[in-house]
């Protein structure tokens, strides 16, 4: 993990964004879905922030909000401190440099028709960074970084597996030198050794090229692995945005303590009776009245029914939205309890590590 | 489900003004003069310029293009030129017939192509894939008018069996209207049938491939009933749709056939309506098949709406 | 940024064939189709060097004599020799179809990608003509057309292929909404890729696939639509054969000379067929949802 | 058209019943136009007229004026009026007397509707009078010896005044022939039953007649030989073999009093200014470039006699000294020789009908021997007349139905204001001649006229004549008692099905 | 919010879960299984001599990551593998005695639904969206029962509450869309037990839902099973999902079993190089731990499967040995079994480190 910000050096900023869907005109579908509703939050320069949710949530919209790929139906977006709704086609193009996405399926996201050096070369070549001989050497230097064989060059994407052209993503989107990088969950589709290798490739170009990540994810594992702050958000609304590990050991919001119980525990030894979340996500064409939750959460009161919880600060510079929140907090539901691992397991993954590095190291030296 | 229909027709109204638009060009287009073709061998100068004075030709393009869509508007087409008969009138008479001949050639291809289009679905990849594929192809791939001359010659000159041409109609005598239809049903309606043969095919074996169908098998389901009722009933969406599309292309297929077997229907009435330069109508027939497609679309929507229980409610 | 590898995992490639070409190749009824269509095309390329009469010449001393050893496939009405006409006429079909369909989607392709592109009301206008075009039938669109730009094959070519152009805007729209909703279509957009080139290298080259089939399928109709054509005289002209001009002719003379017909009627439907089975099986072949 | 459809179902139901009555099927080449005598202008239309509607006067086969409507006429000494004096007790079909007021009042719309084709062949007419209730005289402010021609066609067949004056007579035309009207579907059949109070209806023995436009020939012929038709016109040449052949089937072919051509376009616009338009010898070199028998023999099957003037030879103005000249390509390069050119381009435009386009195919085969680099350019007939018109044309093939009188075959084709001389061919002395010849009542005297004319015009040529156009019936067997005539008309006079 | 307990299997110290597996007849046994795909290169099986048993009541895990052949394996034992492209070439599979690959497709098609049933991935197109509910569960039992329609329909609101979906008299009129993925899984299940099956065999039944459901999903499962005392095959690429449900665990990787036993000695003693990359490849849910150890490269195309260990290429222990002769499923201790020449590993392979 790479160093801590230590500041509030904020590189991107969404304030109160807002996006809906549909209920146009009399030529479109007459419900309103509001993806995201009123979505605060600041990146900080170099940390690796998470947007977690369950499916519909809103968490991919937004992510795409802060890019400005969909235009928002309220708020703003700030890079730099500068709104990026207001600029022009050709201050778009330079903000796209520096801001990228990676998406979430390999097989989707990569054009079929092109060859893979040319995917990578396109943004150099939209940007004007590099030509012909300069251009090619780019396209190999890149392909080396994210663990790929240059002359796989005039391949195209169908002759690569997942992971492999997940890293053809990757290396796409840092073929412009971005500071900051979207993954929009960047692992979810890929086998959980190919995920693997993707985290860790994420986590090596961060520090090297002093990244900002936002990944937007699903699985609390990867997320608990990879970012410094985690936003948890539920129909289009964030409930509890904290720091990692703070959140995981001592998550604030009901939602966020059941969706940590959810989590199965990879260790049959330590089967635990669960707290189970009841019932199903509500649609976001219809949320319910007052604290969004309410319809599942085990504390919710009248009141929830009514009101709509604001998202407030906790002491520690958390910020969470339920009206109890301060009741609920050490209510022994929530944080998991992850058992180390069984010695002779441990011992055998220290094995498998030594000498997965020596296995590494022939490929490592060479050009 | 209103909100939807009102929705479709609303987008009508564009599509049908480009229409008479196209159909108001289109007889523009036509080379000749229609008062020439009216005024018969001797072309007196004196009645060529009656005529034209009488239907507006000489009128600037809009003032004529207005005049016309406005008399339509409220239900007059004008009168043919050739045969003083209102258009409206025509049209109205010759609607059954057309309808008829497609009925029964809609019928007739859908006894083929949907059969045909389950059995190479569930056979894909045999023989009897690549038999129901070229049979089906066969349909299609005749052309209509020579199919249509070789009936007459075999079943009506040579075995006698079925008139040749003509039309009576059913209210005369329904015997006599049925075989005089099955030919001309059968020539259009095998061309059709390749059509809805592959379409068929294809949404089978895209339903095929769905995961309720490996359920179905997954309960113990006889390979027919997974056929018939779970693969068959969701493949029909596709179909039922298309079959209301090709409801369209079926009006249009009579004109040749029409012509053909002389059956007094739109098709023909539009042809030589079209060689004689009737504008009214050619104008007048063109629109109302645009309508009519216009509508099988509509129909086509709201169908798709009905037998989809996915989207009955959300519509 | 330096060259030094960060991770390495480098894999053996096999370079792989392409799939749609394995699968094409595997697919027996494409295979079919395409050597019917090779052969005719062959024979519209090679052919009339082989033919060994003047295909427009008459002859009044062999006026509609049947096959035999000196005219395999007889003559006509104007005792000319059926198979040399065959081998012109294929020519003119094949371009009629041909070139119909290719007129078609040069002109239907970038407004259906304009349309499904861009949305709005561009999609709206471009929507309700196609609309539009499409409820007029398909022969009297053609008809009215081939009649105003007078009788020849290249106008009837002409008025083919805009009559079948709206098929393949239609089309073409479709196909853009789906490939525009794919990751790597939002890819481009998020590197700031233009527009133009967006629709050029990312859209075009997906949504060509399915255009490529139709318009196999159409050049199937558009033979038939040419022969429809003639059979109404708006089609080749004589004495210039096409297959659809000479069945007009020998459907007069169904009883008298029945070869006349049953060769020209015999070619249609062969290739009709080949052009069907061939894109039958691009379909399959193409279709990412065929394993 | 509630009307309509209750009609339909009302004959619908009368027919069910009258299976058994006897009913003739006819098949035509094309839909009849408006059945109003006055404004209709197809010949299919003059078909359906022969049984619908009675004229003053009739011809017979040989082309001799016979009595109908009027039982004598009598031309006045100057010329200048004739005398019709009416057959007594003919009924209109809706029961209305015909008398001479009838008479007038028909005539009298017949030149004056805006809308009606017969004015021309009415312009000699000045006014109608009634003399006596049986009895019509016509002042004519000119000498016409086409009247009476034009009278027993179109122009002179009696309309009921009453229906005339209902306003929808072309939908529900009453007349007094010896069939009346029952419904008209159109494209597809008009239907006559027969008229119980005709004054001659003994003569007439089928109840029904059904006329069914069939456009194709193919089909045509077929629906005679299923036995859905008893009687067809305009058999195509091609199937004239196989209809001899087949003992079910009586050929029944009369050479027509029309013709087929080649209208040269020699003065009418950009067009006429090349060797052809502007070199009679040329025209001449053409015409002895064509072989009239191969197109008999390969595209008429021995039906289209080669032509050389308007006339077919049963007229009385034919004259043998003008036959169509025998093929001589030696001549034909000689005389384009001649001219000095040794290659002349052109364009052939015609319909669009099979045997059009042999008839140019074979043209062009034989006009390329002599010389002659012909395109050939089928024209759907629509455009074709407009491009005539205006004189964008080259060379077109056309063809002519013919009238009785020889004026209606010649005048309006070469005189220079005549209203079908689309290539503008003028010539004063040949407009001399022939309007000469209009006033002509002596026989004799009017055919010294014509082959002076024609003199002039053999070697002007700006028509070349292909061929009579011949009126090829045939019909079942089972019918009796037809008689073809050459004006192509159907008279069901004493026809019948054998018993 | 209920409290509800996965069942919490807790070995008898000093009697292994073999031993008492190996005490009853297993309901099913596989042995040698192999399956081909047309036009696979050859001696390259999709599925190569798998053989593992599952008694009644007990769970079986099939664990392994995409393409490994664990889906096709139990496609194969429900006979639902379209022939062609895939062919069964070796092995049996004897259920409850009989030999389930050798029976007539007629008398499997008897089992299928009866007396052995299955889960899909995916909810949300597993069900035929144009029948509603109740007809979809009906249906399989009228197929396989002497019963009416309506009795039907009775037993398949009996399932509906079983399976606890709210308001089920409701909800067996209901088509699937009017359903969300979690309600539909719980169909799915009603559909697979509503004739008391003894196996069932669930093909990673949660991947596709979210955790919270997930969680709901496994535990009525389990609840279920035990109630019924069925039998049950899971297959699933998480290991957390494994560790939770299962007794015993068979890891597959390329077509091949490389690692099997009770679950604890897989989680706890994992022997193959695979089995442990895998594990240390999951995040950890606790703090973070450095870096991830990853399992280097993918699985090989058919085309360059190695002749020997089909792991060779990914594993760091492998020699030439490894990629000329294919290891066997050796015991390392009673009923713990593990594909690998150099297995236990600090015992081939913990000196040179």
């Amino acid at each position: 993990m790479s160093v801590m910000p230590s500041n509030n050096d904020i590189i991107l900023e969404g304030v109160d964004l807002k996006k809906h869907f549909g209920g146009g005109g009399i030529f479109s579908s007459p419900t309103v879905v509001r993806a995201v509703d009123g979505v605060s939050l600041g990146v900080r320069r170099g940390e690796t922030f998470a947007i977690v949710g369950e499916s519909g949530c809103g968490k991919s919209t937004l992510g795409r909000l802060l890019l400005r790929l969909i235009e928002p139906t309220g708020g703003d977006v700030r890079y730099e401190g500068q709104s990026i709704l207001k600029l022009s086609k050709s201050e778009l193009r330079r903000l796209r440099r520096e801001l990228q996405i990676i998406f979430q399926d390999p097989f989707a996201s990569l054009n079929p028709r092109m060859n893979v050096g040319d995917i990578i070369a396109e943004p150099i070549w939209l940007h004007g960074l590099a030509s012909g001989e300069g251009k090619r050497e780019r396209v190999a230097d890149l392909m080396r970084i994210v663990g790929l064989l240059p002359n796989h060059a005039d391949r195209y994407p169908h002759e690569f597996s997942g992971g492999q052209r997940q890293r053809i993503g990757i290396a796409r989107a840092l073929a412009g030198d971005p500071k900051l990088i979207i993954g929009d969950e960047p692992v979810s589709a890929l086998d959980v050794s190919i995920q693997a290798q993707i985290i860790n490739l994420l986590e090596d170009l961060k520090d090297r090229f002093g990244l900002t990540l936002v990944i937007v994810a699903h699985d609390l594992a990867v997320i608990r692995h990879m970012s410094d702050r985690v936003a948890v958000m539920y129909l289009g609304e964030i409930v509890e945005l904290s720091e990692t590990d703070a959140l995981f050991d001592d998550p604030l919001h009901p939602y966020t303590q059941a969706l940590l119980a959810a989590i199965p525990v990879p260790s049959p030894s330590n089967r635990q009776p669960k707290a189970l979340l009841q019932g199903d996500v509500p649609s976001p064409a219809a949320p319910p009245s007052g604290c969004r939750f309410h319809t599942r959460c085990p504390h919710a009161r009248a009141v929830c029914k009514e009101q709509h919880p604001a998202l407030e600060q906790a002491p520690d510079g958390r910020q969470v939205a339920c009206h109890f929140w301060r009741e609920i907090q050490g209510a022994g539901a929530g944080s998991i309890s992850a058992p180390p691992p069984s010695p002779a397991l441990a011992k055998r993954l220290a094995l498998y590590r030594t000498w997965r590095e020596r296995q590494d190291k022939p490929v490592a030296t060479s050009p | 489900m209103l909100r939807y229909i009102a929705r479709r027709i609303l987008v009508a109204i564009p599509t049908l003004i480009i229409v008479s638009l196209l159909v108001f060009a289109l007889q523009k287009l036509l080379p000749g003069d229609p008062v020439l073709t009216m005024a018969g061998e001797e072309r007196d100068p004196q009645v060529l310029a009656y005529l034209r004075e009488k239907y507006r030709l000489d009128d600037p393009i809009p003032v004529q293009y207005f005049a016309w869509i406005g008399s339509a508007l409220t239900g007059n087409l004008g009168i043919s030129l050739r045969t003083d008969i209102p258009v409206m009138e025509l049209i109205l008479s010759k609607l059954p017939v057309t309808l008829e001949l497609a009925i029964m050639a809609m019928i007739v291809a859908l006894a083929i192509g949907i059969p045909a289009g389950i059995i190479s679905a569930v056979k894909k990849g045999t023989a009897v894939d690549y038999t129901a594929n070229v049979v089906a192809l066969s349909g299609l791939s005749i052309p209509n008018f020579w199919l249509g001359i070789l009936l007459i010659m075999l079943v009506s000159v040579r075995w006698q069996l079925l008139p040749a041409s003509g039309y009576v109609p059913p209210t005369e005598d329904l015997w006599l209207n049925i075989k005089t239809m099955i030919m001309p049903a059968f020539v259009l309606g095998t061309a059709l049938a390749a059509s809805l043969m592959r379409h068929t095919r294809s949404a089978m074996l895209g339903v095929m491939r769905s995961d309720y169908i490996r359920t179905a098998r997954a309960k113990g389901l006889l390979s027919r009933t997974v056929i018939l009722k779970h693969a068959l009933r969701n493949a029909l969406v596709p179909i039922v749709t298309l079959s209301t599309l090709l409801f369209g292309e079926l009006l249009a297929g009579a004109v040749l056939t029409e012509q053909i077997f002389t059956i007094p229907g739109f098709g023909k009435l539009v042809v030589d309506a079209v060689f004689n330069r009737d504008y009214a109508v050619v104008q007048g027939v063109v629109l109302c098949t645009a309508v009519g497609f216009i509508l099988m679309n509509l129909l086509a929507d709201i169908l798709y709406v009905l037998v989809n229980p996915r989207l009955r409610h959300a519509a | 940024m330096t060259a030094t590898a960060v991770v390495a995992d480098e894999a053996a490639l096999p370079k792989k064939r392409s799939r749609a070409l394995t699968k094409f190749l595997n697919n027996r009824s494409a295979v079919i189709g395409g050597a019917i269509v090779l052969f005719f095309v062959l024979a519209a390329v090679i052919g009339p060097y082989l033919a060994s009469y003047d295909p427009i010449k008459p002859s009044f001393t062999s006026i509609r004599k049947p096959p035999s050893e000196l005219f395999w496939f007889g003559t006509d009405e104007l005792g000319r020799d059926l198979f040399s006409r065959m081998l012109w006429g294929a020519r003119a079909s094949i371009m009629a179809g041909v070139i119909s369909v290719v007129i078609a989607i040069v002109l239907g392709v970038p407004f259906g990608l304009i349309a499904g592109y861009f949305g709005g009301w561009v999609d709206a206008t471009i929507s309700r003509a196609t609309d539009a075009m499409l409820a007029i039938p398909f022969l009297i669109f053609a008809i009215a057309l081939a009649a105003f730009l007078g009788p020849s094959l290249s106008n009837a070519m002409i008025a083919i292929g805009l009559s079948a152009m709206p098929i393949f805007v239609r089309l073409t729209r479709g196909q853009v909404l789906t490939v525009k909703a794919e990751d790597y279509v939002e890819g481009a957009r998020a590197i700031g890729l233009p527009d133009f080139w967006i629709l050029v290298r990312y859209i075009l080259p997906n949504v060509l696939p399915p255009i490529l089939v139709q318009g196999t399928l159409t050049v199937a109709t558009a033979i038939i639509a040419e022969a429809s054509l003639s059979f109404l005289g708006l089609g080749q002209q004589p004495p210039n054969p096409s297959w659809g001009s000479m069945l007009n002719t020998a459907k007069n003379f169904m009883e008298q000379a029945p070869w006349m017909s049953i060769f020209p009627g015999t070619a249609i439907f062969l290739i009709v067929l080949g052009f069907n089975l061939l894109g039958d099986g691009l379909r399959d072949a193409l279709d990412p949802r065929e394993q | 058209m509630k009307r309509l459809t209750l009609m339909t179902v009302a004959a619908g139901l009368l027919m069910s019943t009258a299976v058994s009555a006897q009913t003739l099927r006819i098949g035509l080449n094309e839909d009849p136009d408006v059945l109003d005598p006055h404004r209709a202008r197809t010949f299919v239309g003059r078909i359906v007229f022969s049984s619908l509607c009675n004229k003053l006067v009739d011809i017979t086969p040989e082309l001799k004026f016979t009595p109908e409507l009027a039982t004598e006429w009598q031309w006045s000494d100057d010329g200048k009026s004739l005398t019709f004096k009416l057959r007594p007790g003919v009924k209109f079909h809706d029961g209305e007397p015909l008398n001479a007021a009838a008479v007038k009042a028909n005539i009298d719309r017949a030149r004056t509707l805006p809308d009606s084709l017969r004015k021309s062949e009415l312009s000699s007419v000045a006014d109608v009078e009634v003399v006596d209730d049986m009895t019509v005289k016509i002042n004519l402010s000119r000498a016409d010896a086409t009247l009476l021609s034009q009278l027993s066609d179109r122009a002179g067949m009696i309309m009921s005044p009453k229906a005339l004056a209902a306003g929808d007579f072309s939908q529900n035309p009453v007349c007094s022939g010896p069939y009346k009207f029952v419904e008209r579907v159109q494209n597809d059949r008009i239907v006559l039953e027969k008229f119980a109070d005709y004054w001659n209806a003994k003569d007439y023995n089928f109840d029904r007649v059904v006329f069914q436009p069939i456009p194709d020939t193919t089909v045509r012929l077929a629906n005679l030989r299923s036995g859905n038709l008893d009687l067809l016109e305009r058999l195509a040449p091609s199937d004239v073999p196989a209809v001899k052949a087949d003992s079910n089937l009586v050929f029944a072919p009369v050479s027509g009093i029309g013709y087929q051509g080649l209208t040269i376009n020699t003065q009418n616009g950009e067009r006429a200014k090349s060797p052809l338009g502007q070199d009679k010898r040329v025209r001449q070199a053409l015409e002895y470039a064509i072989d009239r028998d191969v197109i008999n023999e390969v595209v008429g099957n021995g039906i289209y006699p080669p032509a050389g003037q308007p006339f077919p030879e049963a007229s009385p103005y034919n004259n043998p000294k003008f036959a169509a000249n025998k093929r001589d390509v030696e001549k034909a390069k000689q005389l384009l020789k001649e001219a000095g050119v040794d290659k002349v381009k052109f364009e052939l435009t015609f319909g669009t009908s099979t045997t059009a386009q042999q008839i140019a195919e074979i043209i062009q085969a034989m006009g390329a021997e002599a010389g002659f680099e012909i395109s050939l350019r089928p024209t759907e007939f629509a455009a074709m007349q407009k491009e005539a018109q205006a004189g964008n044309f080259d060379v077109n093939v056309i063809g002519w139905s013919g009238r009785v009188d020889p004026d209606g075959n010649i005048h309006p084709f070469v005189t220079c204001k005549g209203a079908l001389n689309d290539g503008r061919y003028c010539n004063a002395e040949v407009d001399k001649l022939l309007n000469e010849a209009r006033v002509t009542s002596d026989e004799a005297k009017r055919k010294q006229l014509y082959d002076q004319a024609q003199e002039i015009l053999q070697q002007d040529l700006p028509i070349i004549y292909t061929y009579y156009q011949p009126w090829p019936f045939v019909h079942s067997k089972k019918v009796q008692g037809f008689k073809p005539y050459p004006d192509g008309m159907i008279r069901l006079k004493g026809v019948k099905f054998a018993s | 919010m209920g409290h509800e307990a996965v069942r919490q299997q807790r070995m008898e110290p000093g009697s292994p879960g073999t031993a008492a597996v190996a005490a009853d007849r297993p309901l099913l046994s596989v042995r040698g299984l192999s399956v081909r795909f047309d036009g696979a290169p050859k001696g390259v099986n999709v599925v190569d001599d798998v053989s593992f048993s599952v008694s009644k009541g007990k769970t079986l895990c099939i664990v392994g990551e995409s393409g490994c052949g664990k889906s096709v394996t139990s496609l194969a034992l429900m006979g639902l593998l379209p022939t062609p492209p895939a062919r069964i070439v070796a092995g049996s599979a004897l259920f409850d005695g009989r030999d389930l690959l050798a029976m007539p497709e007629n008398e499997r098609a008897d089992l299928r639904g009866d007396r052995m049933a299955m889960i899909f991935q995916e909810p949300m197109t597993s069900l035929n969206p144009a029948f509603t509910i109740g007809d979809q569960i009906a249906e399989g039992i009228v197929r396989h029962r002497k019963v009416s329609k309506a009795e039907a329909m009775e037993r398949a609101l009996d399932m509906l509450r079983k399976v606890r979906i709210p308001a089920p008299e409701k909800r067996l009129r209901a088509y699937p869309h009017e359903m969300s993925g979690g309600m539909r899984q719980r169909v799915m299940i009603a559909m697979a037990l509503a004739n008391d099956p003894q196996l069932l065999i669930a093909d990673e039944p949660t991947t596709a839902l979210d955790v919270t459901i997930q969680a709901q999903i496994l535990t009525l499962i389990r609840r279920l099973q035990e109630e019924t005392g069925t039998a049950m095959i899971l297959i699933t690429h998480d290991l957390g999902v494994v560790a939770e449900v299962a007794d015993e665990v068979a890891v597959m990787y390329a077509g091949r079993v490389v690692e099997s036993g009770p679950v604890e000695a897989i989680f706890e003693d994992p022997q193959h190089p695979y089995t442990i990359g895998l594990m240390g490849s999951v995040p950890s849910l606790g703090r973070r731990q450095g870096r991830l150890a990853t399992i280097r490269g993918t699985v090989p195309p058919p085309e360059l499967m190695p002749r020997g260990c089909r792991f060779t290429p990914r594993c760091p222990f492998a020699d030439s040995r490894c990629v000329n002769e294919p290891p066997p499923l050796g015991e390392i201790v009673p009923g713990h079994r593990a594909r690998c020449w150099y297995a236990p590993l600090e015992k081939y392979r913990g000196a040179v480190a």
